[in-house]
């Protein structure tokens, strides 16, 4: 009885004017989660379908559990304290501005921090996961306004920042499952200086070096199947964007043998990750569906440009996140092309 | 004895507030921010240019409101660049001459003062229109204004970017440096940051 | 018979959902009082009778020729209570207040006949408009009386429609079975003789159409009538929706299909058709389908028109309390919320009731959702038999948009809400708006249902094209002349550009 | 010889990208990135009004200044070719191409204070090219700009319809952290060509 | 005509004050800034050969120590204990790279490498001119080529380590050594 009343307590303190007035909105998220919404339809429609952002952004994290259970198989208890970082650090930006905006604590922030993590070398020191994290998801996301109102994918934004900012530390940061040393050398860099591959079985089954979320090849493609038949990632974009770099790296392995086959593009480096789970974040994409094959396009054939020609080995989140910031260009061409003779 | 209420009140005073704070050339009036992104990842680089400006900005308000009388309405906005490129010129020769390695580092910005729109813009606004007096006076406070906020730019870039300060170790051997700080995209980061406090502060509203 | 398939492009298919309305008939036993709306907030409007005069059943109690509308008579025998302001489809509306006496003589319409065939076009109209029937349809039965804002000879399709694409419709064969089929074959001849020039066509969903044989059958006069099978997804009974999967014709989104020459009747409309002119029957008495969990039992009921709600539940309602009892006329997605203490009116068909649920789901996002209705497929009962759960609840909170795309995939116009709720959002309309198709939405909430992100898209689109409307970025006359629409010199306000709700939207029209 | 240019274009456009490396033309940047139509109205001026200026510059830099050992003064002169050209292509447009005017006119006073303009012409002596190198140079860098500040004008439109951007952060601010954001990503092409 | 007098006076004023103020600082700084130039030429070479210098002496250290032989393909620098050293210049993962590589009497082995200007990624690329990775270039040879390994893996006298995360910037600089050094070989074949 004591507990209720203090409860009660706190609850009117959150009244307007009152001294924890800012701390309702995350009491409300709070009430949300645990007993659902009271709100009911104002008029028509009187009926509403259940999904809604809290399931969609669940169904986005159970999409994520092989790549995510694999992590901590492969890299142990470390993978978990980055995770774990990721969401500490990046939910304090979230829960700042949360409070100052008092408005409730958005869902995608469970996405976005388990998205991060995965995209980081294994033995990354935790202070740059933080560092990443924050810049993620304040420069990324809240301050365009949170989730659904970014621009630009918030975990990828943190992830290149902490690529830029700290080049001697991501490039030295792999480690193969299991093993205890660190090496420099994923199956992309492998193959960039000496045109060595890793076997197939070995890339789908995870025994390389690589970010942690992005070396079991497998479960990310039964992830991202599982989410596109959901409906929570749209086909659409997956399917252009690895198909682009298979025609690509068809034609380039042809013409010179030093730009990486087919089946080893797909299978090396994040793109299947980058493919399957944030290319298709539908607040960055593109909204409509022309719009959206050229977008796995365009992300492919960056993806493949990069890779092939550029400095860097890796040009998944490069070219995403240059799609990202084209995707408002996108979107007009494409509705001002169709629509280009419509009236009324 | 003059009190400092009346101070306040003089025009002089009041140039030099609108100069330094009210009507920052960079947060609010968003001017100049080429070479505030450009040169501010080094607190050297930021004070030489910072120097270069306010040098020009004082030699352009003299030459400029002394000569205001004189120089006919049809060919001002060309008599601006003229004297404008020619001092920026002379700071050009004088940073080449004694500060070889900041005059490499800073490169083609130092040319790039005369399309700086803060003195462009304070020739047209002000300096054409007032006496010497108070030209120099606005001169020396919007240097001082983008000096300053150069420098505050700088300062964090350099340390997060360097490690360093001036040139001098601050940060210990094991701090990592965070490159990006000190390329381009750190200069955005570092400026948006610098804008939107200081328009939160100043309670600036964008249309 | 000419069968066709109809192929309706975006929609949902709402189905399995708890409380649909069984084959069961039941006569309502006939209430102490009863209430008829006659208007909207019209003031002027007054009816033939007073406080205290004694009417008869099949007495016309309100009647204006002058404008667009029909007849309304008083149900019953009885002593009028009172004329006063009620709830009405969530709008204060005037309303005779009768207390019935317990005689059940009907007053028949003048002139109705076996037979009609001998009867002149004009006199067949004149019995519809004098039975009220004319006020039935989405946009009412044109006949030489202003009862539509066309003339007879206008129309040039005529769409008698069962496309089971709401949540809970009424049961065909309630309509069409024992005499049924043959009341509705004749109600289509007489229609067919009003509107001579006019192509009949009958649409019917996948699950209904088995009809078709049987009503094929029992056509005479040589009736040329082409049967289209629909996919049983919302929102394919809209007058615009209609027109296109039926006939291929473009029906701007604020007009209805009577603007293009098009009249859209349900399966008891033409019934009605038939007892008004055969069986001299006015309209005052409906059958209304009960749906909904909320009911205990969900049956059709044949009533007289003005039954109160309260009058209906009686005894039939789960829920004791009536603040978490939400009434909702003919449709779950468009349809108005009427009370305890409203009458049902000429126009109801299906009268549902649903939870409020206010309640507590615990961990709702996390579990499997065996019944729980989703356009996603995020939740088990779209694999699984269930029926599943129905309420208001909104399910989640508001968030702002995800372009999740769940509202351009069933969107029936084929336009992208998402792009365009933000220009109402932000009040940011201009030609951009326009050109990106927000006329083109035809207000079926349909985008609502679906959001994720719960945002009240359908609303600020709705909001959109007035406002839109009252800038003049468009203007009327553009609609008029790109698609040719009739009807609009004399009706303007009471069809044109104004909330699409197919079934009271005429009613205020017609009354 | 051609692979050289198409080594300078790529470069110009994408590795070393005016506005996202070299951050210049900022304040137009910045004042007219609001709205697509104004961006790309600005963007097509400055691609004209660069490469014309670029071509006018390099012959009076390499034929006259140079012979005349006066390169001390290359700075106003440029500054006063770019001001001329302006004029001059104001006055033409007028008389000759009233649509074309209609379309960027007003964008053209406007570019006398762009320092892409001078920007390019510096970099042409600073790097020495020659005259068909500077051509491209010119082309590609304002190439460049056009598409930096019509990303961040598509971007600034769709923020204004979904974001929620912090009072302080609107309008300047915002288009930094965009910029800044977009600048990571055009990292990424780094190495791709090298001049 | 006052107009026209107004603006002669105007031009005449504004010319004389600009024209002096040009002329008075070319006058002032022209020496200096050649010297700086100078400075920044022979300072490279000077340290990767290892010689002291002063700023006031450079010049005349440079001319004391080092002896400059023109050839059309190449400019090299010799010093008196034999050692010869080679300019490079080349294009790097970002722009240009230029240095000098010193070599020993058999024109094979390396024993220094300095590097004049580079404008590699800061903190990245530009690990390239760090003391430690210019100074693992001593004593490898060109067989007929430098190769460059990843870092740790060097193994013969041909191999040099790269730079772990710079991996573009070595491959830049080595090639660029490598370009220029056959040149600098054949120089000598000629003789």
């Amino acid at each position: 009885m004591k507990q209720q009343s203090k409860v009660q307590k706190l609850i009117h303190q959150m009244g307007e004017k009152k001294s924890l007035h800012k701390f309702k909105s995350i009491f409300e998220t709070m009430e949300g989660i645990i007993f659902g919404t009271s709100i009911v339809t104002h008029g028509a429609p009187h009926i509403k379908d259940h999904i809604e952002i809290k399931r969609y952004m669940s169904f986005a994290i159970i999409g994520l559990l092989p790549a995510t259970a694999a992590a901590v198989y492969f890299y142990g208890l470390y993978a978990l304290a980055i995770i774990m970082t990721s969401y500490i650090a990046g939910g304090i930006v979230e829960v700042s501005f949360a409070i100052v905006r008092e408005r409730e604590i958005e869902e995608g922030f469970l996405v976005t921090g388990l998205i991060f993590a995965l995209v980081l070398p294994p033995t990354l020191p935790l202070w740059a996961v933080a560092i990443g994290s924050i810049f993620g998801t304040f420069f990324g996301k809240e301050i365009f306004g949170g989730t659904g109102r970014n621009i630009f994918n918030p975990a990828l934004v943190g992830r290149l920042f902490i690529t830029i900012a700290f080049p001697q530390l991501m490039s030295a940061s792999w480690k193969e499952p299991f093993a205890d040393v660190i090496t420099s050398a994923t199956p992309l860099g492998v193959f960039q200086i000496s045109g060595e591959m890793t076997p197939y079985w070995d890339l789908l089954r995870g025994l390389h070096a690589g970010s942690m979320g992005e070396v079991f090849s497998l479960g990310i493609i039964v992830g991202g199947i599982f989410l596109m038949l959901s409906k929570v990632s749209n086909w659409r974009i997956p399917v252009s964007y690895l198909g682009t770099v298979l025609v690509f790296s068809f034609i380039g392995n042809m013409i010179s043998p030093a730009i990486a086959p087919p089946v080893f593009s797909i299978l090396s480096g994040g793109l299947l990750f980058g493919a399957m789970f944030m290319a298709t974040d539908p607040v960055t994409g593109p909204t409509t569906k022309i719009g959206k094959y050229i977008y796995g396009f365009g992300c492919g054939l960056l993806t493949f440009l990069i890779r092939s020609f550029a400095g860097y080995t890796e040009g998944v989140m490069f070219s995403i996140i240059f799609m990202n910031g084209l995707n408002p260009l996108i979107d007009h061409m494409v509705l001002k092309t169709i629509y280009r003779n419509n009236k009324i | 004895m003059v009190t400092f209420t009346e101070i306040k009140k003089t025009k002089s005073y009041q140039t030099v507030l609108d100069g330094i704070w009210r009507d920052h050339p960079i947060s609010s009036m968003v001017l100049g921010i080429c070479s505030a992104l450009a040169v501010s990842n080094t607190v050297a680089n930021a004070i030489a240019m910072g120097a270069g400006v306010t040098f020009v900005l004082l030699a352009t308000s003299l030459l400029i409101s002394g000569l205001r009388n004189i120089i006919p309405r049809r060919v001002r906005m060309i008599t601006y660049m003229i004297v404008i490129a020619s001092f920026v010129i002379v700071v050009d020769r004088v940073l080449k001459a004694y500060f070889p390695e900041i005059s490499e580092s800073i490169g083609p910005y130092v040319g790039l003062i005369i399309t700086n729109c803060i003195i462009m813009g304070r020739a047209e606004a002000f300096y054409s229109q007032n006496n010497v007096l108070h030209s120099v006076l606005d001169s020396v406070a919007n240097g001082f204004s983008y000096t300053y906020t150069l420098v505050a730019i700088a300062i964090v870039r350099e340390i997060l970017g360097f490690g360093t300060l001036l040139g001098f170790q601050v940060m210990p051997d094991s701090f990592p440096k965070w490159v990006v700080i000190s390329m381009a995209p750190g200069a955005f980061f570092v400026v948006s940051l610098f804008i939107w406090i200081t328009r939160t502060l100043a309670k600036v509203e964008s249309d | 018979m000419k069968l066709l398939n109809g192929k309706i492009s975006g929609g949902y298919e709402l189905k399995q959902f708890k409380g649909q309305p069984s084959q069961e008939l039941i006569v309502q036993v006939l209430p102490e009082h009863l209430y008829i709306p006659l208007s909207k907030t019209d003031t002027k409007i007054k009816p033939f009778v007073r406080t205290g005069d004694k009417v008869s059943a099949g007495q016309i109690i309100w009647q204006d020729d002058d404008s667009v509308s029909s007849p309304i008579h008083s149900s019953v025998n009885g002593i009028v209570e009172s004329v006063k302001k009620m709830d009405y489809l969530e709008q204060q509306v005037s309303v005779v207040k009768i207390t019935s006496t317990d005689s059940t003589e009907l007053e028949k319409v003048p002139g109705f006949t076996n037979d009609w065939r001998k009867l002149g076009g004009k006199d067949l109209e004149k019995i519809i408009y004098l039975s009220g029937t004319s006020s039935l349809g989405s946009s009412g039965i044109p006949t030489g009386f202003k009862s539509s804002v066309i003339e007879p000879e206008d129309v040039q399709h005529i769409i008698i429609h069962s496309t089971d694409s709401e949540v809970f419709n009424p049961d065909v064969s309630v309509f069409l079975k024992d005499d049924g089929v043959k009341k509705f074959t004749e109600g289509l001849s007489i229609l067919a003789k009003i509107m001579g020039k006019a192509s009949i066509h009958i649409a019917m969903s996948t699950n209904t159409s088995t009809w078709f044989q049987v009503i094929d059958n029992a056509v005479s006069d040589n009736l040329s009538i082409s049967f289209h099978k629909t996919k049983a997804k919302y929102p394919q009974s809209h007058d615009s929706v209609l027109a296109k999967t039926v006939l291929n014709i473009d029906i701007p989104a604020n007009y209805k299909g009577i603007n293009k020459g098009i009249v859209i009747l349900g399966i008891q409309d033409v019934c009605h058709v038939y007892e008004a002119v055969v069986e001299g029957k006015p309209l005052t008495e409906k059958i209304v389908a009960l749906a909904g969990p909320v009911f205990n039992d969900n049956i059709h009921l044949s009533l007289k028109v003005g039954t109160l709600i309260s009058d209906i539940s009686t005894g039939r309602l789960l829920l004791e309390d009536k603040e978490d009892i939400r009434f909702i006329n003919n449709s779950v997605l468009t349809g108005k919320k009427s009370n305890f203490e409203s009458p049902i009116g000429r126009n109801t068909e299906v009268l549902i009731a649903l939870e409020e649920k206010r309640g507590q789901d615990l961990m709702f996002f996390a579990k499997p959702g065996f019944k729980k209705d989703s356009f996603s497929n995020t939740f088990l009962a779209k694999i699984l038999p269930f029926k599943k759960t129905i309420n208001t609840n909104l399910n989640g909170e508001q968030r702002a948009c995800l372009s999740c795309g769940f509202c351009q995939n069933v969107c029936p116009a084929g336009i992208l809400p998402n792009v365009l709720f933000p220009y109402v959002e932000r009040d940011r309309l201009d030609e951009t708006a326009v050109q990106y198709g927000i006329f083109k939405c035809i207000d079926c909430n349909l985008c609502t249902y679906v959001c994720t992100a719960k945002i009240p898209i359908a609303a600020y689109l709705k909001e959109g094209k007035k406002k839109l409307l009252e800038d003049a970025y468009v203007k009327e006359d553009d609609f008029i002349n790109s698609y040719n629409l009739i009807g609009l010199k004399a009706g303007r306000q009471q069809v044109g550009c104004s909330p699409m709700q197919p079934k009271e939207q005429t009613n205020e029209a017609a009354e | 010889m051609a692979i050289n240019l198409l080594m300078i274009f790529i470069a110009a456009v994408l590795t070393q990208n005016i506005a996202f490396t070299y951050l210049l033309g900022m304040c137009p940047f910045i004042s007219l990135s609001k709205s697509l139509r104004t961006a790309s109205g600005m963007g097509f001026a400055v691609i004209f009004v660069v490469t014309l200026t670029a071509l006018i510059n390099w012959p009076i830099y390499n034929y006259i200044l140079v012979p005349l050992h006066s390169e001390l003064i290359y700075y106003i002169v440029f500054i006063i070719v770019i001001a001329g050209t302006v004029q001059l292509v104001e006055m033409i447009m007028e008389k000759f191409f009233p649509v074309l005017q209609a379309a960027f006119g007003i964008f053209l006073p406007l570019i006398t204070v762009n320092c892409t303009v001078l920007a390019v012409s510096l970099f042409m002596v600073i790097r020495s090219y020659n005259y068909l190198q500077t051509v491209v140079f010119a082309f590609g860098a304002s190439i460049g700009w056009i598409i930096a500040i019509v990303i961040v004008a598509a971007i600034n439109e769709k923020l204004a319809l979904v974001g929620d951007i912090p009072r302080g952060m609107k309008g300047p601010g915002i288009i930094m952290t965009i910029a800044g954001i977009l600048s990571l990503a055009f990292l990424g092409f780094a190495g791709m060509v090298t001049v | 005509m006052k107009d026209k007098i107004m603006m002669i006076v105007f031009v005449l004023i504004l010319g004389t004050i600009l024209a002096t103020t040009l002329v008075g600082v070319d006058a002032f700084t022209e020496p200096m800034i050649a010297k700086n130039e100078k400075i920044k030429e022979l300072s490279t070479i000077l340290k990767t050969f290892g010689i002291e210098y002063t700023d006031e002496t450079i010049e005349k250290v440079f001319t004391d120590n080092i002896s400059t032989i023109v050839y059309p393909e190449m400019t090299i620098y010799k010093v008196s204990s034999g050692e010869m050293a080679f300019p490079f210049e080349g294009s790097g993962f970002q722009g240009p790279i230029i240095g000098v590589a010193v070599m020993a009497d058999d024109k094979k082995t390396i024993t220094a490498v300095g590097i004049k200007s580079q404008v590699e990624t800061p903190g990245l690329g530009s690990r390239i001119t760090e003391k430690q990775f210019l100074d693992s270039f001593i004593g490898k040879q060109f067989d007929p080529e430098l190769i460059l390994v990843g870092a740790g893996k060097s193994s013969n006298k041909t191999d040099v380590d790269g730079i772990t995360g710079a991996t573009m910037s070595c491959i830049a600089l080595i090639k660029v050594i490598n370009d220029d050094y056959k040149i600098f070989n054949s120089t000598f074949k000629g003789d």
